[in-house]
C-alpha cells in the first residue's frame, strides 16, 4: 500500500514527540564532545513544526515536507539546523504535488534529503556525524526495495541500519562539527545527530500504520 | 543553576529588551532577532553584519555602533543563530554599497550563514562573506572543521567598522577584514564550566585542582586537561601556544558576487616573528575579574619581550565570553599601518569605546 | 581556590605591575602602592585621591586618569590601605591647587585616610576628606558603623573628576562630592562568595538555592538571605529597597583645613521623588556576566517607569566589584544639570573612557 | 621587680608567634561577621614588627613602641591597622626614653595605648569590638596593682579580664566595624579584635619571666 499524506503528518508529529522524550538524553550526548545543546534546538525546532502543521496538512507531501525544512531553518540554529532544514526542503522539493508515496518515492524522498546534508555539511562516511546513521539507512532502505520487501519491511531495515550507524559512531575520531575539536577525546561518545538522525527514521517506521 | 534570569525560553529576548533600553542608540528586532545601528541603514556606507550563539556578549550585540558593527544576529545561547536572522538583518543596514558578513568558522555558524548569503544575494544585494579561524588551539584543517573563530573576531569588527566608516568599498572592507583574520592568533583555558541556562547544569566537570587547555568559547571542554598551575606557567603555556605556532594553511569557502556562487580559495597564515608590533588582547571568559587579567597580561608582555614581540596596544578585559566561566583567552594580532591606523579610529558602541 | 595568581603574597603587586604594563599613561609606584597619572602632578588642578582595599577592580586603580582621579591606593585584597600609601600618594599628585580624598565609609578606609589626612596637611598639603556612604541595605547609622560606601563611588570618582578637570576648586570639589553622595544610593545581592587569595576558601558558604540579599562589596554576608527567586523578583525587591528608602541621617567626620582639625557635620539625604531624572547604574560583583546584568536593567527601567523616576543616563558593567563573585548591585543617583555636565564630559581611564 | 627592656622585646616577639599561631583562628572569627582577613592582617603586620625589632632593640622601650606602631600603621591596614597602630604609638609616647618599667608605667602604657583606640575608633562598651577586651584589662590591672598585686599577678588578672570581655562579645549584636552590618545576624559569635586584643596580653604575660 501507498503511504498516505496521513502517515507523513503522523510522522512529523512523532519525531517532535520522540524528539520531546529523547531531548536531556540528546543534550546530554552533545555535552562530552559538543555545547549540550542539540536536544533543546531539536526541540524548539520540532515544537514549531508541530505548531505548523495544521496550517499545511490539507495541502501536498511535497508542500509539508518543505514547510517543515523552513520551519526547522528558521528556529533550530547551530548546525544541525541547516542540515536538517535542508534535509526537509530537498525531500520536499523532489515530493513536489504528490498526495501518496510509493516506496521508491519513499526512497527519492529521503535520498532527496540526505543529498542537501551532503551539500551543506559535506560529511563524509565516519566523520562521525549524522551522515554516518543516514546514509546507510537510505542504500538499506534501497537494497531492501530492490529485494522484494513491503515498504514496512525496508523501512525497518532502514531503521536498523540507522542504529548500526549511529552505535558505529562511537568508536570514531570526530573530523567535523564541534567535536572533531576534541580530537582523541571525542574517541568513545556516540554522535548525537546521529542519535537524533536514527529517531527521525524510528519516527518513520511508527507512522506507518497502514503498511504491511 | 543560579542565574539572573527568568523563564529559560525568554533569557535571549529579555536580555535583548534590556539592552534596548539601556542603548536607544541601537534598534533590536525581536523577530527574528537582531540588533542595529539606529541610524541604520547608513548610506553609501558598507554593512557589516556579524552574529552567533548568544552567551558571547558583550560580542556581537554590543558591538554594534559607529565605527565597528552595524547589524548583529544574535542566536540561542551558544547556538548559531538562523538565516532569516542574518537575511532580515542584511536588509535592514544595507545603505546600497553591500554588506559584509563576518562569519566565526563553527559549522554551525558556516552554515547558516552561507545560506542567508544566497538568500540576500537572490534579493539583489551585494553581499561577501569572510570567515573568522584564529583559534590555535585548533591543530589541522584536515581532520577537524578547521580553526575556530575566537579573540581575532573583536579586533576584526573594529578594525573593519572603522574602515567602513572611513569609506572603504565592500571589497576593501572583505579584503582588510581577511588580512586581519590571517594576522591574528588566540588561545584559551578555562578555571571552570559554565551552565547554559536551556541545560541548567555545567557543560563539563573540571576538579577544584584542573584547567581546561585549548578551548574554545562554547563551554566546550579544551584539548587538553591540566593539574592547576601559577598564573605565570599557564600565560606562558597560553603565549607559546600561540607564539610558536606554525604555519597555518586551509581552504575556504567565499562567495562571489558577480557569479552568485561559492568559490575555493587556500589561505596560508605566517608564524609570528621576531620584529613583529602586536595588538595584545587578554580576555576573560566573562567570570574572571579583570585583576586576575592583569596578572596574565603581566607575564605575557615577559614573553612577548623575549620573543622580540613588540606589543604597540592592547586590550584587557571581558569582550568575548562564555557565560560566566572562569578563565582567559589571547589573542595576538600582527599590526601594520592600516591595522593601527583603523584600531586607534573611534568607536562608540556598548561594548567598545573610545575617541567619541 | 582555583584563580590566576603566582604567590598569594605577590597578588596585588603583580596586577599593578600588568596594570603598569598595559597602560604606560599611569604611573605606579610599589613601595608604599599607588597608581597616578602619568603627567602628576597636573599643575594648578584639584587632585582627586581615592582608595581602598583591592579586589573591587577597576576600582580605583582603573579609574585613574583624564577626567577622573589623579590617585588611587590599593590595599591588600579587601583590606583598605595604609596612611603612608595615602600620605605618598597625596604628594605625588597634588598641584598645587590641593586633594581631595574620597573615602569610602568603612571603619578601616575611614581610619586609615583619616591618619593620612592629618598626615598630608601636615606636610602643608590643602586637604579635604569626603566620605562616600551609600549603601541603603544599612537601615541606621545610630546602632552600625553607618551606610558603607558602595555604587555611587564610581559616579562621584567620574563626575567630580570632570568638574576638577574644569577647574573647580577645592571647596567646589568636595562640595560636589558631598553632593552627589548625598543623591545617590545603592543596594547590593549575590549569588556566590568569593574566595580571598590569601583565605584560600569562600568567605561565606550559600546553598545552591540561596542568594544573599544587601551584601557590601568585601564579600561580606549580607543582612538577609532568601530561597532563589526570578531576575525579575529580585530586581524588584533591590530596586524597591533604594527607591522607598526614606531619609538617611548621619554625622560625618570633615577636615577643616584652615583649623587643622576634624569638625562634624550632620547630613540628611532625602528619598528620591516621583519626576526625579536619575543615572542609573547596574553593577556587576565581577563573576556576572553582562548580559545578565541586562536582564537586571530590563527590569529595573519597567520599576523606575512605575515609580516615575526617569532615567536619564546609565551604566552597566563591572565597575566596581568583589573579586569573582556573582551577584550585582544597582544604584540610583538623582541627576541634575550639573551633575549631568560633569558625567557627560569625557574621560579617558582604563576602566571608564568615552569622549576621549 | 622592675620589666625589662628585653621583655617588651620578648613581648613584641611573642605577639607575633602568638599571632603566627592563631592567624588561622583569627581569621575564621572574621568569616561569618566581617571580611575574612583579621588573622592575615594582623599577622602581616607583627611579621614586619620583627622584621623591624633587631634595628631598635638597642634604643629605649619609647622608641620601640613607637616603631612597632608606625609598622603596624604602615602595613596592617583595615580597622585594626591603624587602632593598633595608633594603640602602640601612644603606648610608645608614654614610655619616652624609658629603660625599664614599673606596675604604674605598665599601667600608663596600656591605658595610653587604649585612649588611643578611643580616639581614633571611638568605640563604646558592648560596642562588640577589640576595646570590649582592652579596657576591662585595664581597669583589672589597676585595681590590682592598687590591692598591691606584683606585676605579674596584675598581669595575670588582667589577662583574664581581657578573656571574659573577649567571651562576653560573642552575645552582643555588633555597632562597629563591619559586623554591624550584618545586625542580628552578628550575634552569637565571638569579635576577633577582642581575641587578638586578649592574644596580645597573654602574650605580655608569658614574657614576664622575671616577675614574681
Ligand atoms: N559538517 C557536518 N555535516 C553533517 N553533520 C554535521 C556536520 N557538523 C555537525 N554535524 C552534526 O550536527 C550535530 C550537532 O548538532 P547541534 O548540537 O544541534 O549543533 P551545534 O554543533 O552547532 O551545537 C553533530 O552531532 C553532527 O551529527
Ligand atoms: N570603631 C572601632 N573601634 C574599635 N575597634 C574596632 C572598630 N571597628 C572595628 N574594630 C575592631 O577591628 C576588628 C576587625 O579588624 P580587621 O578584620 O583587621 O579589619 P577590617 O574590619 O577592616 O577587615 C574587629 O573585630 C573589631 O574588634
Ligand atoms: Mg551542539
Ligand atoms: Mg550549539
Ligand atoms: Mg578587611
Ligand atoms: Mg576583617
Amino acid at each position: 500500500m501507498a503511504i498516505t499524506k496521513a502517515e507523513i503528518v503522523t510522522w512529523l508529529e512523532k519525531i517532535t514527540a520522540v524528539i520531546q522524550e529523547n531531548k536531556d538524553y540528546l543534550t546530554q550526548l552533545d555535552s562530552p564532545i559538543g555545547d549540550a545543546d542539540h536536544g533543546i534546538n531539536m526541540s524548539r525546532g520540532f515544537t514549531k513544526v508541530l505548531e505548523k502543521l495544521p496550517s499545511v496538512a490539507d495541502t501536498d507531501i511535497g508542500t509539508i515536507l518543505k514547510t517543515t525544512g523552513m520551519t526547522l531553518m528558521s528556529s533550530v540554529g547551530g548546525a544541525s539546523g541547516p542540515l536538517y532544514g535542508t534535509f526537509f526542503m530537498r525531500a520536499g522539493t523532489a515530493m513536489a504535488a504528490k498526495q501518496e508515496l510509493s516506496g521508491d518515492d519513499l526512497y527519492t524522498l529521503l535520498q532527496s534529503g540526505v543529498d542537501g546534508v551532503v551539500q551543506r555539511g559535506r560529511p563524509q562516511l565516519q566523520d562521525k556525524t549524522m551522515y554516518d546513521a543516514l546514509l546507510p539507512a537510505v542504500l538499506a532502505l534501497r537494497a531492501a526495495l530492490d529485494n522484494g520487501s513491503s515498504i514496512h519491511a525496508a523501512v525497518e531495515t532502514a531503521v536498523a541500519a540507522a542504529a548500526k550507524g549511529r552505535d558505529d559512531t562511537i568508536p570514531l575520531q570526530a573530523r567535523k562539527g564541534r567535536a572533531s575539536y576534541l580530537g582523541e577525546r571525542s574517541i568513545g561518545h556516540q554522535d548525537p545527530g546521529a542519535t537524533s538522525s536514527h529517531l527521525i527514521l524510528q519516527a518513520l517506521l511508527d507512522s506507518l500504520e497502514n503498511q504491511g | 543553576m543560579k542565574k539572573l534570569i527568568n523563564a529559560i525560553d525568554d533569557v535571549v529576548k529579555e536580555q535583548l529588551e534590556g539592552m534596548a533600553a539601556a542603548h536607544p542608540e541601537l534598534r533590536i528586532n525581536y523577530d527574528p532577532k537582531y540588533v542595529v545601528r539606529a541610524d541604520a541603514p547608513v548610506k553609501g556606507k558598507v554593512a557589516l553584519v556579524s552574529g552567533g550563539g548568544s552567551g558571547h556578549e558583550p560580542m556581537h550585540g554590543g558591538f554594534v555602533g559607529v565605527g565597528m558593527l552595524d547589524g548583529a544576529c544574535p542566536g540561542e545561547v551558544f547556538t548559531s543563530p538562523t538565516p532569516d536572522q542574518m537575511y532580515e538583518c542584511a536588509k535592514a543596514v544595507d545603505g546600497g554599497a553591500g554588506v559584509l558578513f563576518l562569519v566565526k568558522n563553527y559549522t554551525g555558524d558556516v552554515l547558516n550563514f552561507e545560506t542567508a548569503t544566497e538568500l540576500a544575494h537572490g534579493d539583489g544585494i551585494q553581499v561577501q562573506s569572510i570567515l573568522v579561524d584564529d583559534d590555535a588551539a585548533v591543530k589541522d584543517s584536515l581532520y577537524t572543521a578547521g580553526r575556530r573563530g575566537v579573540g581575532t573576531t573583536v579586533l576584526i569588527e573594529k578594525i573593519v567598522g572603522a574602515a567602513a566608516e572611513d569609506g572603504y568599498n565592500l571589497q576593501q572592507c572583505a579584503d582588510l577584514a581577511r588580512k586581519v583574520n590571517q594576522y591574528g592568533r588566540s588561545f584559551g583555558m578555562a578555571l571552570t564550566s559554565c551552565t547554559v541556562p536551556a541545560a541548567g547544569k555545567p557543560t563539563f566537570d573540571l576538579g577544584d585542582d584542573e584547567f581546561e587547555f585549548g578551548i574554545g568559547i562554547h563551554g566546550e571542554p579544551g584539548r587538553e586537561r591540566y593539574k592547576m598551575k601559577t598564573a605565570d606557567e599557564i600565560t606562558e603555556m597560553v603565549a607559546l601556544a600561540i607564539i610558536d605556532d606554525g604555519a597555518y594553511t586551509r581552504t575556504v569557502r567565499e562567495w562571489d558576487n558577480d557569479k552568485g556562487e561559492w568559490f575555493e580559495k587556500t589561505l596560508t597564515d605566517d608564524p609570528f616573528q621576531a620584529g613583529d608590533e602586536v595588538i595584545a588582547f587578554v580576555n576573560s571568559m566573562g567570570g574572571t575579574p579583570v585583576s586576575e587579567l592583569y596578572a596574565v597580561y603581566r607575564k605575557l608582555a615577559q614573553v612577548c619581550e623575549a620573543k622580540g614581540l613588540k606589543i604597540v596596544r592592547n586590550l584587557v578585559g571581558p569582550y568575548i565570553t562564555s557565560l560566566e566561566m572562569q578563565g582567559f583567552s589571547i589573542t595576538l594580532l600582527k599590526a601594520d599601518d592600516e591595522i593601527l591606523k583603523y584600531w586607534d579610529a573611534p568607536v562608540k558602541t556598548p561594548g567598545l569605546r573610545w575617541g567619541a
